[in-house]
């Protein structure tokens, strides 16, 4: 009963104090500091306040020069920075910011030392970015040091490669050409600059058999790529007589017309090995399909992960995803490229104990961990 | 049933079956709509190149300073390469003859100076674009953190308890594509493990793709028992 | 029985029979019953809260012919279900390509309500009850300049009538006044309202996808930033069950019929597969 | 010099391209999308003649040799020009010098797509549903434990799909959602963080000067 009382009693008494506090009680923002926007290209200011008590929102108000105060901005109470953007660089801006209570009463704060915004040349959220990437290129480049003083790396057996020195040879037998296939990327994609390091290496062994190897295209500048690594695999081989000028030629740029094209070559030429090599959209099982029934064999690969199923189900061997990248240095066996390799086995276990450490702190003290991922927040 | 009297929809219709009856064989029917395919296809394409590059890239912007110079002389501003006016269009056009030089005995090299242009530029490109886009967000994605155990921030047991296998997964699979190490020990366990988790992956892709790739072929079969042969309504 | 045969069955049987369980569910239409999904049940719900006097919903689309027999029958299903409610409808096309679809769908729903309308008052009105404000490019543009002023960025609909001429659009400036937009696309359109438009003004997003995209769709319905999905042909024939029950409606479901057509080529399939491992056993077994 | 002079160049433009990235500067923005908008767009359109030109030529010795098909390169040929024709000189929609109607019958560059590109594409797109079901038969086969696994999460996967999944057992729609977000994401996130170190590998092979196929023969 008595601590019923005094709750209540001390209840009223917040109250009344609430109840007497004076509307001009609120106090303006102090601390308004402005200053250029970091790490963007220009245009744009960022104040920054210190929160009201009391404060249900805040208007931003900015003023050039000797000119008066206009508002640019209102944000809610949460909030203790602004970006002002559209400012003409090099023109310089005063800041004040004007605290709003529930009832509306206003507090205007000391306007902030003229300001003005201008590009930078580095982009200061992308740190993460660019340490990510000065790092595995260290690591890669490591890797390639050590392959270049001559030491001995292993590699791993990867079937779909395994395989291509009889799917020539098969072809060769037969009498029948060997298809391959660019993917149906552009060289923008890096799945075709692999395919294309590939297409060096298949067409070296495609000229030391002396089998014909046939290249359609879809992209014009693939092409163009395609014509000089078939022509320069055949010099490099020392068949330059049995380089055919037609064997790459260029198609059509849309896809489906492409995979309509492609279909009737392998149902016509009946090619005894075909390989599907690069980025490749929804054409991917078309191709893979028609070439299935044709009974070639087929070796496919490609870094677009939506299409891996359908070529696992569809031909003999996949590579997949980097196993594409890694190709030319696995047929090449070139030391340098070995070492490149190794350096992204490296990569990759650094991916995993940033994933297991990360993991296990997050879990351990509460925290979020994958923060240090963030793009921006530094 | 109500046929068609519309052109375009016989023609539609006609290039449709020229396309199916491939799936019996190869035949001249196909062959007819192959071919027309590629060549409607690449006039299509030259006359879009034109019609969206070549002339308001480059024709417009060298016929516009040409004029000017014949009109006013020659001014500094239409060597900027960002004017709407410039003679400066023309040097992608000169490294871009350069692929022609193939055909010139002697010269064929030149042909390296474009295609280095596309390489370097693109291959350039694509590592911040991967690191920021890929890794970054799946290494994220793949961390196991509280909050994912938490039901106040849209988690759970069992959702913990997923995201775990994930990570697992991912680790996993990692190890698969270990070119350098031979599949011994524990890296065979990871590596099969991993393989597994790409085969159920790759399964359900396929599976879950069918019922996109039916549609397409519903939408064909309407199109030809509705707005052809008007069975259907 | 000769397993053989069906170890290397010719795979021009398999297309034929695809073909035939695709046609003939289309000549014999058929509703066939389903469960409802959380996330189609999510988004009817959401447009359904509408408050009709104060916002409109918003259909925003930029799916391609090709895409047409997943996406279509998804305008028609949430035109009637606004229609049904008398819910204004604002109807914008990101991509060109699929504008006159769009143009299709609005006459299409409309003639079915007002062949039922037995007044002015119960009809459908353009310029009252839906706008088609047509296709402004890039996208990206209308998507954001919608939050400041839709007159503004549309001054004239599809139809090139004045917007500010319009009843509808006189009264609904902004997404202020929508109470969600639901993107219908092939591709990924819906992220982009929930990227750049739902964060600075706070409009309500959900979409409609296709089934190959879906996957990508559902971390954002379990955060909240999108309200809902139609996923694939399967949401589109689920949402026209929710409206046709709710509101009592016997109009085709186009979705729902081609249902039939789906489930019969999966089944085709997996009994495909079945056989093919049947097949394969009895004739290893048997070498072995 | 005939390779230095190409690898050099690519040598800037790779380490450009890398670092544009970076540069939130209008200079840099500006010069990107000169490179992009203006430089690449011409070339790629130069590289588009000379493969039209090969494709042509291709067909034209074709008839020529009385090749097999080579009535269908005619086909080709014809469609070619005409479409080309029909768009260089009749605009877009019909706009240009080129009359494109006859009477009701339009045959603008625009009815052309809609008319003859679109079915045909959406033909061949739709073979992809018979293909499926071809390619299912051939390779779901429970031959090793790996293909029983691909095997069976597809034909759950599928089961989860249609109604009839549901009807047998609402759990099979769950099962489905959580092998689409559990292993598939699992798998799919390990392939992409391979890709990144192959995309970046490769970079560093290219400008290094490791992997030079590109340089052709030079001849």
């Amino acid at each position: 009963m008595t601590r019923t009382a005094v709750v209540l009693c001390l209840g009223l008494l917040g109250l009344l104090i609430a109840g007497a506090s004076p509307g001009g009680a609120l106090m303006p923002p102090a601390g308004v500091i402005a200053r250029d926007t970091p790490g963007d290209g220009g245009g744009s200011i960022t104040v920054r306040w210190q929160p009201v008590v009391d404060a249900a929102s805040y208007r931003i108000e900015a003023a050039a020069d000797t000119a008066a105060f206009a508002a640019v901005g209102e944000v809610g109470a949460d909030a203790t920075e602004f970006e002002h953007e559209g400012v003409r660089d090099g023109e310089a801006h005063r800041f004040r910011v004007v605290a709003i209570d529930a009832a509306g009463n206003e507090a205007v704060s000391v306007p902030s030392a003229p300001v003005a915004s201008r590009p930078q040349w580095f982009a200061i959220d992308l740190i993460g970015v660019a340490i990510a990437i000065i790092g595995l290129v260290a690591v890669v480049l490591w890797y390639i040091r050590r392959a270049r003083r001559g030491e001995h790396l292993f590699i791993r057996r990867i079937a779909g490669l395994e395989a291509v020195d009889e799917a020539v040879g098969r072809a060769t037998e037969m009498g029948r050409p060997v298809l391959y296939i660019p993917g149906t990327g552009y060289m923008s994609d890096i799945g075709t600059v692999a395919s294309m390091n590939l297409l060096g290496e298949i067409a070296k062994k495609t000229a030391e058999y002396n089998t014909p190897i046939v290249v359609p295209v879809r992209d014009p500048v693939v092409y163009t790529v395609a014509r000089e690594v078939v022509k320069g695999a055949y010099i490099a081989a020392g068949r330059p007589d049995a380089y055919d000028t037609g064997s790459v030629y260029f198609v059509v740029e849309q896809a489906l017309a492409y995979a309509a094209a492609v279909s009737g070559t392998m149902v016509r030429e009946k090619p005894a090995t075909n390989f599907l090599m690069g980025p490749f959209h929804a054409e991917s099982l078309i191709l893979a399909e028609t070439g299935a029934a044709t009974g070639a064999i087929q070796i496919a690969g490609t870094d677009m992960v939506t299409q891996l199923p359908f070529f696992v189900v569809a031909c003999d061997y996949t590579l997949m995803g980097e196993e594409l990248y890694a190709a030319s240095a696995y047929l090449a066996r070139e030391p340098l490229m070995l070492g490149a390799l190794k350096g992204q086995d490296m990569g990759k276990l650094v991916f995993m104990v940033i994933l297991v450490l990360g993991t296990i702190l997050s879990l351990l003290t509460g925290r979020d961990f994958t923060k240090i991922l963030s793009t921006t927040g530094y | 049933m109500s046929l068609s009297t519309d052109i375009w929809v016989w023609i539609g219709a006609f290039l449709t079956f020229c396309i199916y009856s491939f799936l019996y064989k190869d035949n001249p029917l196909y062959k007819f709509g192959e071919h027309l395919y590629v060549g409607v296809a690449n006039g299509w394409s030259l006359a879009f190149m034109y019609l969206r590059v070549i002339k308001p890239v480059m024709v417009q912007p060298f016929g516009e300073a040409c004029r000017i110079t014949a009109q006013e002389g020659l001014r500094a501003e239409l060597f900027n390469p960002m004017a709407p006016a410039n003679f400066l269009v023309i040097i992608p056009g000169l490294i871009g003859c350069l692929y022609f030089t193939r055909f010139i005995p002697g010269q064929a090299w030149l042909v390296r100076f474009p295609i280095g242009i596309f390489m370097g530029y693109y291959t350039g490109v694509a590592v911040p674009a991967v690191i920021e886009g890929s890794m970054f967000p799946q290494m994220k994605g793949s961390m196991v953190t509280l909050a994912k155990f938490d039901a106040a921030s849209g988690g759970g047991f069992w959702s913990g308890i997923f995201a775990i296998i994930v990570l697992l997964g991912v680790l996993a699979t990692l190890t698969y594509f270990f070119f350098s190490k031979e599949h011994k020990g524990i890296t065979k366990v990871g590596a099969q493990t991993g393989i597994v988790f790409v085969m159920i992956a790759f399964g359900a892709s396929f599976g879950f793709t069918v019922m996109a790739r039916v549609s397409l072929a519903i939408g064909r079969m309407v199109f030809l028992l509705r707005d052809w042969l008007g069975i259907v309504s | 029985m000769n397993w053989d045969r069906f170890a290397s069955l010719d795979r021009r049987y398999i297309f034929l029979l695809m073909a035939l369980v695709i046609i003939i569910p289309i000549l014999v239409p058929m509703n066939i019953t389903m469960g409802t999904m959380r996330v189609t049940q999510d988004l009817f719900d959401t447009v359904d809260a509408i408050d009709r006097t104060k916002q409109a919903l918003m259909i925003s689309s930029d799916y391609t012919p090709q895409t047409e027999a997943e996406n279509h029958p998804m305008i028609i299903a949430l035109l009637r279900h606004a229609f049904a409610r008398r819910i204004p409808v604002l109807i914008n096309a990101l991509y060109v390509e699929g504008a006159p679809l769009l143009d299709q769908a609005l006459k299409q729903v409309t003639a079915e309500f007002n062949a039922r309308a037995t007044s002015h008052a119960d009809s459908i009105i353009y310029g009252r009850d839906a706008v088609y404000l047509g296709w402004q490019p890039p996208p990206i543009v209308p998507i954001l300049s919608m939050g400041q002023s839709i007159r503004g960025i549309y001054p004239v609909d599809y139809y090139g009538t004045r917007t500010d001429s319009l009843a509808l659009t006189q009264w609904t400036h902004n997404y202020d006044q929508v109470g969600i937009v639901v993107a219908i696309t092939s591709g990924t359109s819906p992220l982009w309202y929930v990227m750049y438009a739902q964060p600075k003004y706070g409009v309500k997003v959900g979409g409609g996808c296709t089934a190959v995209n879906a996957p990508d769709f559902y971390p954002y319905c379990e955060t909240g930033q999108l309200s809902g999905i139609m996923a694939g042909m399967k949401g589109a024939a689920e949402y026209e069950a929710l409206v046709a029950e709710k509101f009592d409606l016997e109009d085709r479901r186009k979705a729902t019929e081609a249902m039939a057509s789906q489930s019969a080529a999966h089944v085709l399939m997996m009994v495909l597969i079945v056989i093919g491992n049947i097949a394969f056993f009895a004739t290893r077994g048997r070498k072995s | 010099m005939r390779e230095k002079l190409p690898l050099a160049l690519l040598i800037i433009m790779g380490l450009f391209g890398l670092a544009y990235r970076f540069m939130p500067h209008p200079g840099a923005e500006a010069f990107n999308s000169y490179l992009r908008d203006t430089l690449l767009r011409i070339i790629s359109a130069f590289a588009l003649i000379l493969g039209l030109g090969n494709l042509l030529l291709r067909h034209a010795h074709r008839i020529q040799k009385r090749e097999q098909d080579w009535v269908h390169s005619w086909v080709l040929i014809l469609g070619f020009g005409l479409t080309a024709i029909i768009g260089l000189l009749g605009g877009v929609a019909g706009e240009g010098s080129l009359p494109t109607k006859v009477g009701n019958f339009s045959f603008n560059i625009t009815d052309i797509y809609n008319g003859l590109l679109i079915p045909l594409g959406a033909s061949m797109f739709s073979l992809l549903a018979f293909y499926m079901a071809s390619a299912a038969y051939r390779s779901f086969r429970a031959k090793t434990w790996l293909a029983a696994a691909l095997l069976l999460s597809a034909f759950i996967v599928m089961l989860g799909q249609v109604p009839l999944g549901y009807q047998i057992s609402p759990a099979i729609p769950q099962v489905t959602q959580w092998i689409m977000e559990v292993p598939n994401t699992a798998a799919k996130r390990g392939i992409e963080l391979g890709i990144t170190l192959g995309v970046l590998a490769t970079f560093l092979k290219i400008l290094a000067g490791i992997e030079r196929s590109w340089l052709g023969s030079g001849r």
